[in-house]
């Protein structure tokens, strides 16, 4: 009964929002190439999962100074040691994913219909080792980034493939996820869009912007910065100080609705993480 | 003074965890090392390093840094030259508390091509200095760091 | 050059909006003084807080407002106290008016939208 | 140390990423407040065949876990390499590299 009643509210809420001018995922998808292809004529769509390197060429150097010997690499191999260390009930993570957990990370965030949830790389892990009899690991960085670097680097040129099914469900946590980067927020009152979808290419201080389609393709990172690896979600937190507002609690519901809808924004590019970062 | 690191350096390899005798090789290699590479100007840690601080300006030394920096924590730098007989590939960075950066032992056999990835505190000018043929060469490029905060 | 004249725009508005509220609050911070105001004072920018945290729109510039005007409360300088926690609220109000903005209008920033 | 020497024509190209802090000494703990110590690899150098074909010594303007690229001549592929480095604290730490 409650599950009928909820299932109608969601269904309603679907439809409010069908009806002020609801685009679906694919039109979204084709809007936001044509936008790009507009805004940057030269750029080649494969080059947009390099972000702010497709842009800037005295950047793009340094980067690839970098990529001769990248700092994710040590992450990858401690990544690859983790995942296939058994866990105390014999089992190993090999056993939580399909394909052994090799080359399926541009397959996530997934929605899982059992659950209703969007569930990402990082949550499926800790998932796994729940379901093991182990203790969940903390997100943003450390172990999960590099059991997640090391399947990433298995999923290297896959094409980004994020599936929002035909049910209302999941089309709501997409759209949530759609509000999300399109709503200002903080005290400098900015929306991820304000920076990645309407000012790509241009400086914030000394930094040029990156354009949203393409930024999760490379994650998890090794950003200079950070001096460390770190998640998609780490950085999620991070623009969201930036512009003084309260992050989020990674894996929390926001940020898994928020990766939905921003690694859809980048399907059909190549798969790329991990990835350096400045 | 080769001879002598070489043979610091074949003692060092027999031990491969650090105790023992090894306790009494830093202050060896300190000595010479703390003269050049604690100097807080680029002429001291110059004499440090090659007993003179008189360089010739040299077209023939490919100096690849960038003009601005993306991460001056993180600055990419390759040195790579076609003087003939070089034996040092040294970096200086004038602006850093101290100035030299690194400096590299070319033996015989092995080429003037060196990368490395160096600190760079604000914006500044960096020299980079070839000894070969027992004259010392250079050429100085200005870096730009920039503290960005956002990026990436 | 458009792009550019829009991120000013938006920091313009903030700070525009920031002012007025900063104003406002000035006004009326001379009638609420004492002890037993200044606690209403901190239970309604809590409760703001609170709001603007239900909302998914907190700015992370409350709480450390809060915490130092709740530290200078302690250390009996109720004037200070009493501006840091009208400064907390005023940010509380305008994260609950970007919550609402958003919710109304946030597919104006769509590209393509009208 | 992670190690990549690879054969290049008639060269050994040797590319190598070493785990190390390298603090400078001059930066202070975000939380005490206090100078966090030196700690720096002062000097790392590359063997092949009893033969030292590579020194580098480091200030402390060096990246974090530093970086080298160098090549030489006289490598043969399957040979091993040597490679090593000393900090100011006097801790060593020696990788063994294969040429492919």
């Amino acid at each position: 009964m409650m599950n009928k009643i909820c299932l109608v509210l969601v269904l309603l809420g679907f439809l409010s929002v069908a009806n002020s001018s609801y685009a679906d995922p694919e039109s979204d998808l084709e809007m936001i190439r044509q936008y790009y292809q507009e805004m940057f004529p030269d750029v080649a769509f494969e080059d947009y999962a390099n972000g702010v390197y497709a842009l800037d060429e005295n950047a793009r150097e340094q980067w690839q100074e970098i990529e001769e010997f990248p700092p994710y690499e040590i992450a990858v191999d401690t990544g690859e040691e983790l995942f296939s260390t058994p866990f105390k009930d014999g089992k190993t993570y090999a056993d939580c994913f399909p394909d052994g957990g090799i080359g399926i990370k541009q397959n996530y965030p997934l929605f899982d219909a059992e659950s209703g949830r969007v569930i990402t790389l990082e949550l499926a892990i800790n998932e796994c080792r729940e379901k093991h009899g182990e203790k969940p690991l903390k997100y943003g960085k450390g172990e999960i980034a590099s059991i997640s670097a090391y399947m990433a680097y298995t999923s290297r040129d896959n094409p980004v493939n994020v599936i929002v099914p035909d049910d209302p469900r999941a089309i709501e946590a997409y759209e949530k996820g759609k509000k999300f980067y399109y709503s200002r927020r903080g005290q400098l009152n900015m929306a991820c869009s304000t920076c990645h979808i309407a000012n790509p290419g241009n400086k914030i201080r000394a930094d040029i912007l990156s354009p949203a389609m393409g930024q999760t393709t490379h994650f998890p990172v090794f950003r200079s910065k950070w001096e460390e690896m770190g998640t998609l979600q780490r950085r999620y937190a991070g623009c969201n100080k930036q512009v003084r507002a309260k992050p989020f609690e990674l894996q929390g519901e926001e940020y898994r609705n928020l990766e939905y809808f921003h690694t859809y924004m980048s399907n059909g590019l190549p798969a790329n993480g991990p990835g350096a970062r400045k | 003074m080769f001879y002598k690191r070489r043979l610091l350096l074949r003692g060092m390899l027999s031990f491969t965890t650090a105790f023992s005798a090894l306790a009494l090789m830093p202050g060896i290699v300190f000595a010479k090392w703390s003269k050049a590479f604690d100097a807080d100007t680029t002429d001291d840690a110059l004499l440090g390093m090659f007993d003179s601080k008189e360089l010739v300006s040299s077209d023939q030394i490919k100096f690849k840094i960038p003009e601005i920096a993306e991460n001056g924590a993180v600055v990419p730098v390759t040195v790579k030259t076609d003087l003939p007989n070089v034996s040092n590939i040294s970096i200086f960075a004038e602006k850093n508390p101290q100035p030299l950066a690194a400096s590299f032992t070319i033996p015989e056999g092995t080429a003037a091509d060196v990368s490395v990835r160096i600190r760079l505190g604000e914006t500044m000018n960096v020299t980079a200095v070839v000894k070969a043929d027992g004259k010392l060469y250079s050429t100085q490029k200005e870096v730009k760091v920039t503290i960005g905060g956002c990026g990436g | 050059m458009t792009r550019i004249t829009s991120i000013s725009f938006t920091l313009i508005v903030g700070f525009l909006l920031m002012f007025n509220v900063a104003c406002s609050d000035a006004e009326d911070s001379g009638n609420n003084k004492g002890t037993i105001g200044l606690e209403q004072l901190l239970d309604s920018a809590e409760q703001a807080r609170q709001k603007a945290s239900d909302a998914g729109f907190e700015w992370n510039t409350i709480q450390p407002l809060l915490d130092k005007g709740r530290e200078t409360m302690e250390k009996g300088d109720e004037a200070l106290a009493h501006d840091l926690f009208s400064e907390a609220k005023a940010h509380a109000e305008l994260a609950i008016a970007q919550a609402n903005y958003a919710d109304k209008h946030w597919r104006l920033l769509i590209p393509n939208s009208e | 140390m992670k190690v990549k020497a690879k054969m290049r024509k008639d060269m050994v190209s040797v590319k190598l990423l070493a785990q190390h802090p390298m603090e400078t000494g001059l930066r202070k703990d975000k939380e005490t407040g206090e100078t966090i110590p030196a700690k720096f690899i002062q000097e790392l150098s590359c063997m092949y065949k009893e033969k030292t074909v590579f020194i580098a010594n480091f200030g402390r303007a060096v990246s974090k876990n530093p970086y080298l690229a160098f090549s030489f001549s006289g490598g043969q592929k399957g040979d091993p390499l040597t490679l090593s480095w000393i900090d100011n604290t006097g801790e060593t730490k020696t990788t063994e590299a294969v040429i492919k």
